[in-house]
């Protein structure tokens, strides 16, 4: 046993009770701030992945601007407290798909090795993603940002009160 | 011998022309019948007396083939069936004259000659046939005719009960022998009687096979003679016009299943099984009737279980190998036994009364008839010289011969009682007080009945001990083998029958002189009034008890199959349901269907790319 | 005299293309669906007068190229389909019983008030699709034309039937339907294998013993399987029954005698064309079975029949019942039961659709099949009681007429298989004449109704109906050759007694 | 060199897959199911980080397409939240059952 894998297992268990948490508590306030774990937890296994500049970008965006955006959301709208509760046949149902999912893909991955692992990200990696992103994905790194316009547009058009139309 | 074609040709021809000219016939139809049938005696007498000449004769024609069997249709003349013809025509002439008077005020007269003439040649057809099958199918033809003409007064719910159930009981005989004419087929290959005799003789069924064929023949003759166990329809069958009685249901019809057993008698006489069985429902059912018979209230009742005694009789003599002694009682009851009959349409036509205690003194406004029917009488009770004294001695002689004293018993025992009961009517009916205007019949009716007393009387002297044994020494002149033996017996046997029956006569006579109105009604006379509820017992058993099965199959058709049926029509509804119920518009649910579906992909894959 | 199974075959087109040009409330409508189905009755009879009766095997044979279908896996072996024509004496007779009693139907259709078009048209659809069954000569064609009969019944069943129409044209439709679908997997596995629906190839390819290195004896029962279920629904083999007595009691009188007295006749036509002729071998395996099977349906028929109180429901089972006597015949499987079976189809067709005939003429005088709220009218109507009581001698297998003729045969080789199950089955006959006799004569014997006083005896056309089919019975039953001959049952099959 | 096999990566990435996936399909509230949607896209980008660190020809393209992937889901978020407050002012809930508007 050692340290890097200390670190992993105490990320690994971050972000499933995370994930856990977001799916059993009751009320979404609560499930926001569940899910900032997970996404922590993520940025942390980022590191370990020798992404730094991911992980960084990770907290930012998620655990920052998703989460806000979230918290607005559920504060635009209103509540019942309680989450509804959804029929247990349902659930019954998606959960037994969903672990048959698991363990068909689970036993896919479990022995799954491709080969060596790349070394030299962790060395200036902030470089490294730089360089990438504005040789060879410039082309979509600049799509990526009108994307990104035209969903800002997007969404304020969408949440603007359509007055002319109730007007009419 | 060509004229043998027409005797069935020719009622058959009357019942066709009866059939299509019937609203413009009306009361000629009586006419045409008669002519008829008069011509087809005519030639069954013609036959009869060639038959004396030249012998047997056999003509065959084919009728269809079952792949490389051929079936035959013929006809076929040896003394029985020569025998036989004579009486069935002769006896349905008679009928058919008397029928002129007694239905002619019957709106539907022409009907009723039309189902007569098709009844005679139903019967003459029946008894001309070569094979089993030909045989079969004028027996049912027999049958249906009987049923048509029982149910003549088709508005009477008696009548028409009673034609049910007489087509009905003698069915289930029918299917008895239906099933040994099978069996007999795939035994020998044929339903030709003298191919079956053959094979019978060289052994080539098993003996236990002969058994089961005789006794299951002996069961379709059991359905049509009405003996017991299947006698019930016969008295019930009453509800059909005298004239009919006296035709079918006394001396020819119900005489056919005599017929049958004389005609199958080289198959019976091999299996002592089938003979004893014969033997002793012949017995039984001839003292059995008898006794039902002594306290009957309906003349014609009386005369039908009188019947079914004289049939039980002939059985016993068949059964005790008294083949002779069989045919030649068939012969004389059917003359004193049809005129009893028409006697009885006579008074019945006369006073429209069928009770015997409502009626008394009929011998002075009926003088003809009451002569007529006191010959009947004495002919039945075996009365010295007259026919039926002749007949019933041969067969006491005979069944005395085969050595079964109870059976001798018994036979003398009826004789006893059929003494009785025939003149407990006849004094009841014609002696007394008079207690109603009455009017003579017609000559019409007259004529036939006197013919048939005549025949009553001088019947017998066809097959006496004294003046020869002509009908014995003829019989045996059949193409099939069968063995006629003479039976003589001691001189104390005719001498106590005699005794027996003046006994019966006296007894009855003290009797009516006794009881004019009513009876005791103790037990014994109680059940023998209901027929020892045989009626009663078969209603409750087999009657209810098929009708049980029936809705039972009813409800477990409606219920377990169609219910079974509607349940899995639910199910897929249900199912189908389910279906659209996740056409519910939801993402979620889209989402996980879809989910599914590839979940179950990957599995597919999984499993058949071997991952597993 | 090639072509003329066509012309039989879309004679009853021209009647229906009439129609279709004809405006629907035009007086002629009725007279123009009788007339269809005389065109198509006459060229029967030239067929029948044609027919060579010394010959044995297929003739008016006609077969063209149609079609033929590609595979991916083997390309350059495309399946044939053919167009496939002709008859033998099997089906000869069952064309004669189709014509005539489609014809007679019509007849008893002329009651019919309402969409007198439409009904004539479907109508003559409804022959189009029988006569070619009964002259197919290819599986192909014998299953497109059956579904033909099944589509046109059952919109005769769902517009012109009784109370509960529809629920009876969804089960005929059901019923049917899949049993259809059992018979289209059978055709396809055969295609498949042999590359030909040619029934009469077929049969030879079948029996020859090469073959089994095609199919197997185990695949060769579940095939056979599958045909006794699919023709058994038709036929129909209890318990597969109730769609049948639902259509008898349900739908119009004219379609029903065409029901009872011929598309039932399919399922038998199909047993013992296919079921007999392409798994000989199979069928003498399941014989016991099969026959254990007709002594059921014959036994359970005539029971249910006992206790029905509606005419209509015991003619029902009653069919049940004397369809048993075909399988039973079937199952025995010798020259006798084979032609007792045929005998009984054609027999029960005539007899059923007098049946019929006789109880269109009850609806249509006394308003009711009830039998407690009948009786006694041979008083007022002596013609029609004498009809229907021969009409019931004649079901109850009375000799000299050709129930009896049928019954014996079928009964006669039963007993030479299996004699224990025939001395059971003859209880049948029994309960035959019982239940025949009870609803024969609950309706003509009894007190006179005054309520029915007013009622018309038999009219010309219900006259001469009955007695064409009543002497064609009486003919069978008294010359049986007439059918026997043309029938030359062992040579259609090729099997030896 | 780490000592972590990439199976323990990917098997987190799974599990938070399936459990993003449940909430997907069975929670009620719309901004759960939202929520829900952002951690299935979150075990997907770990996936790729993984990969690029462990992959076949393992290399930082990884990384940049997981930076793609944060982008478009950042704008996803942005877009569903705006279509939720939409609805809800129609319909005023967030409730999914209700929104069934496909089969009508």
């Amino acid at each position: 046993m050692n340290g890097e894998l200390l670190v992993f297992l105490f990320l690994f268990l971050v972000t499933i009770t995370g994930g856990l948490l977001m799916i059993n508590l009751s009320k979404v306030i609560h499930m926001v701030m569940a899910l900032v774990l997970t996404f922590l937890g993520i940025a942390g296994l980022y590191v370990m992945l020798s992404a730094e500049f991911v992980a960084v970008v990770q907290v930012l965006i998620y655990s920052g601007a998703i989460t806000i955006i979230m918290l607005f959301g559920i504060m635009l709208t209103k509540h019942t407290e309680e989450e509804p509760k959804t029929s247990w046949a349902k659930k019954g149902i998606v959960l037994t798909v969903i672990t048959a999912f698991f363990f068909i893909v689970f036993k896919g991955i479990r022995t799954m090795s491709l080969g060596p692992q790349a070394d030299k990200l962790h060395e200036n990696n902030t470089e490294q993603v730089g360089l990438m992103l504005f040789t060879d994905y410039v082309i979509p790194f600049e799509l990526v940002s009108v994307v990104l316009l035209v969903a800002l547009v997007g969404a304020i058009i969408l949440a603007k009160k359509d007055e002319e139309g109730e007007e009419q | 011998m060509d004229v043998v074609w027409l005797i069935p040709i020719l009622p058959l021809l009357s019942f066709l022309i009866i059939l299509f000219t019937r609203p413009n016939l009306y009361r000629k139809a009586g006419i045409v019948g008669t002519i008829f049938t008069g011509a087809a005696f005519g030639c069954a007498l013609l036959v009869l007396f060639s038959n004396f000449a030249e012998g047997n004769q056999l003509v065959e024609a084919n009728w269809f083939s079952i792949d490389s069997v051929v079936l035959t249709v013929g006809v076929e003349v040896n003394p029985l069936n020569a025998l036989m013809l004579v009486i069935v025509t002769l006896v349905s002439f008679l009928v058919h004259m008397y029928s002129i008077g007694y239905m002619a005020n019957d709106e539907r007269i022409a009907t009723f000659f039309g189902y007569l003439g098709l009844f005679t040649f139903a019967m003459t057809g029946l008894v001309l046939s070569p094979n089993l099958l030909q045989l079969y199918v004028f027996w049912e033809l027999v049958g249906v005719c009987s049923f048509l003409l029982v149910g003549f007064y088709f508005y009477k719910p008696e009548a028409k009960a009673a034609a049910k159930k007489a087509f009905i009981v003698t069915r289930i005989g029918d299917i008895g022998l239906l099933v040994a004419i099978f069996l007999l087929f795939w035994q020998t290959g044929s339903f030709e009687l003298d191919v079956i005799f053959e094979s019978v003789l060289a052994g080539d069924i098993t003996p236990s096979m002969v058994t089961l064929i005789a006794i299951l023949i002996f069961i379709g003759a059991v359905g049509k003679s009405g003996q017991f166990p299947l006698h019930t329809w016969l008295p019930d069958a009453m509800e059909g016009p005298t004239p009919v009685s006296a035709l079918i249901h006394a001396a020819t019809m119900v005489a056919a299943g005599v017929y049958l057993v004389a005609v199958m008698y080289p198959l019976f006489s091999s299996s002592e099984t089938a003979m004893t069985t014969v033997a002793i429902t012949g017995g039984f059912t001839a003292i059995f009737a008898a006794t039902i018979a002594l306290v009957q209230r309906d003349i014609k009742r009386i005369l039908a279980y009188s019947t079914i005694s004289q049939l039980g009789y002939m059985m016993l003599a068949l059964g005790a190998a008294g083949y002779t002694a069989g045919i030649f009682h068939l012969t004389t009851h059917a003359f004193f036994k049809a005129l009893l009959f028409l006697a009885a349409g006579s008074v019945i036509h006369a006073v429209h009364e069928q009770d015997i205690f409502k009626m008394g003194g009929l011998r002075k406004q009926l003088p003809i008839t009451a002569a007529l029917c006191l010959i009947g009488c004495l002919s039945i009770s075996g009365f010295p010289l007259l026919a039926g004294f002749f007949s019933k001695d041969e067969i006491l002689a005979s069944t005395y011969a085969d050595g079964r004293y109870v059976l001798f018993t018994m036979a003398l025992l009826t004789a006893f009682l059929t003494a009785f009961y025939m003149f407990r009517l006849y004094f009841l009916v014609f002696a007394g007080n008079e207690s109603s205007k009455a009017k003579e019949s017609s000559r019409i009716m007259l004529i036939p009945m006197f013919i048939l007393g005549v025949l009553s009387v001088v019947g017998g002297y066809i097959q006496t001990a004294w003046f020869g044994t002509f009908l014995g020494d003829w019989l045996e002149t059949s193409p099939y083998p069968i063995t006629v033996d003479h039976p003589t017996a001691p001189i104390w046997l005719p001498i106590s029958a005699i005794l027996l029956s003046l006994a019966g006569i006296g007894l009855a006579w003290m009797y009516a002189k006794k009881l004019r109105y009513g009876e005791r009604l103790n037990p014994v006379h109680r059940l023998l009034f209901h027929k020892y509820y045989i009626d009663e017992f078969y209603r409750v058993t087999i009657v209810k008890g098929t009708r049980v099965i029936g809705y039972f199959w009813m409800y477990f058709d409606r219920f377990i199959i169609e219910g079974g049926a509607q349940a899995l029509i639910g199910l897929v509804k249900r199912m189908a349901r389910a279906g659209s119920d996740i056409q519910s518009g939801q993402v979620q649910t889209y989402g996980t269907v879809a989910f599914s579906g590839l979940v179950v992909v990957l599995l597919l894959i999984a499993v058949i790319g071997g991952y597993f | 005299m090639g072509g003329i199974l066509t012309i039989l075959i879309l004679s009853p087109l021209l009647g229906v293309i009439v129609l279709s040009l004809m405006p629907a409330n035009h007086s002629s409508v009725k007279m123009i669906g009788v007339f269809g189905t005389v065109l198509p009755l006459i060229v029967t009879i030239g067929v029948f007068s044609l027919y060579d009766r010394t010959l044995s095997g297929i003739q008016f044979m006609e077969s063209y190229q149609w079609f033929e279908l590609m595979t991916a896996i083997s390309p350059n072996e495309p399946y044939p389909v053919t167009y496939d024509l002709g008859i033998t004496g099997l089906s000869l007779l069952f064309l004669m019983l189709s014509a005539l009693i489609t014809f007679l139907a019509s007849l008893a259709a002329l009651r019919i008030q309402e969409g007198v078009k439409g009904f004539y048209m479907l109508f003559l659809l409804l022959e189009f699709g029988i006569l070619g069954v009964f002259s197919s000569e290819n599986l192909f064609l014998f299953f497109l034309f059956f579904e033909v009969t099944l589509v046109a019944m059952f919109l005769l069943i769902g517009k012109w039937g009784g109370f509960e129409r529809e629920k009876a044209a969804f089960s005929f439709l059901v019923y049917n339907g899949i049993g259809s679908i059992l018979l289209l997997i059978v055709i396809i596995v055969l295609f498949v294998e042999f590359r030909t629906m040619n029934i009469s190839e077929l049969t030879s390819l079948l029996q020859e013993s090469a073959s089994y290195e095609f199919l197997s004896g185990n695949t060769r029962m579940w095939l056979f399987l599958l045909l006794l279920l699919g023709f058994g629904t038709k036929l129909p083999i209890v318990p597969l029954h109730t769609w049948m007595v639902r259509v008898h009691i349900e739908a119009p009188i004219a379609v029903v005698m065409i029901h009872a007295g011929v598309l039932l006749k399919i399922g038998a036509y199909g047993l013992i064309r296919f079921g007999a002729g392409f798994f000989p071998e199979q069928l003498k395996e399941t014989a016991v079975i099969l026959a254990i099977l007709g002594v059921i349906n014959l036994l359970y028929g005539a029971f249910i029949a006992l206790v029905q109180t509606e005419l209509r429901a015991v003619l029902a089972y009653s069919s049940i019942s004397h369809m048993g006597i075909v399988i039973i015949g079937v199952a025995s499987f010798n020259t006798a039961g084979l032609q007792g079976a045929v005998f009984q189809t054609i027999s029960h067709g005539l007899i059923a659709a007098l049946l019929f005939l006789l109880v269109g003429v009850i609806v249509d005088r006394f308003q009711t099949t009830k039998l407690a709220d009948l009786g006694g009218v041979a008083s007022q109507t002596p013609l029609f009681a004498g009809f229907f009581l021969a009409a019931g001698l004649a079901s109850l297998g009375l000799p000299g007429m050709s129930g009896f003729i049928s019954e014996f045969l079928a009964f006669l080789g039963l007993f030479e298989a299996m004699p224990v199950i025939g001395s059971v089955g003859v209880i049948g006959l029994i309960l035959t004449a019982v239940y025949m006799l009870r609803a024969v004569l609950a309706v003509t014997f009894g007190e006179r109704k005054p309520q029915f006083d007013k009622q018309k005896d038999l009219s010309a056309v219900e006259l001469v109906s009955s007695a064409i089919l009543l002497s064609l019975i009486i003919w069978i039953g008294v010359y049986p050759a007439v059918l026997s001959n043309t029938l030359q049952m062992a040579r259609t099959l090729g099997i030896g007694g | 060199m780490s000592s972590i096999p990439l199976s323990a990566f990917l098997l987190t990435a799974l599990l938070l897959f399936c459990i993003g996936l449940y909430g997907a399909l069975t929670k009620r509230n719309a901004v759960i199911v939202l929520i829900s949607i952002e951690l299935m896209l979150n075990a997907v980008n770990l996936n790729l980080v993984a990969f690029a660190k462990y992959g076949v020809g393992a290399s930082i393209r990884g990384q940049v397409f997981s930076l793609f992937t944060i982008t478009v889901a950042a704008a996803e978020a942005a877009v569903g939240l705006a279509i939720l407050i939409a609805l809800y002012r129609n319909r005023a809930t967030v409730n999914v059952d209700e929104m069934n508007t496909l089969k009508k």
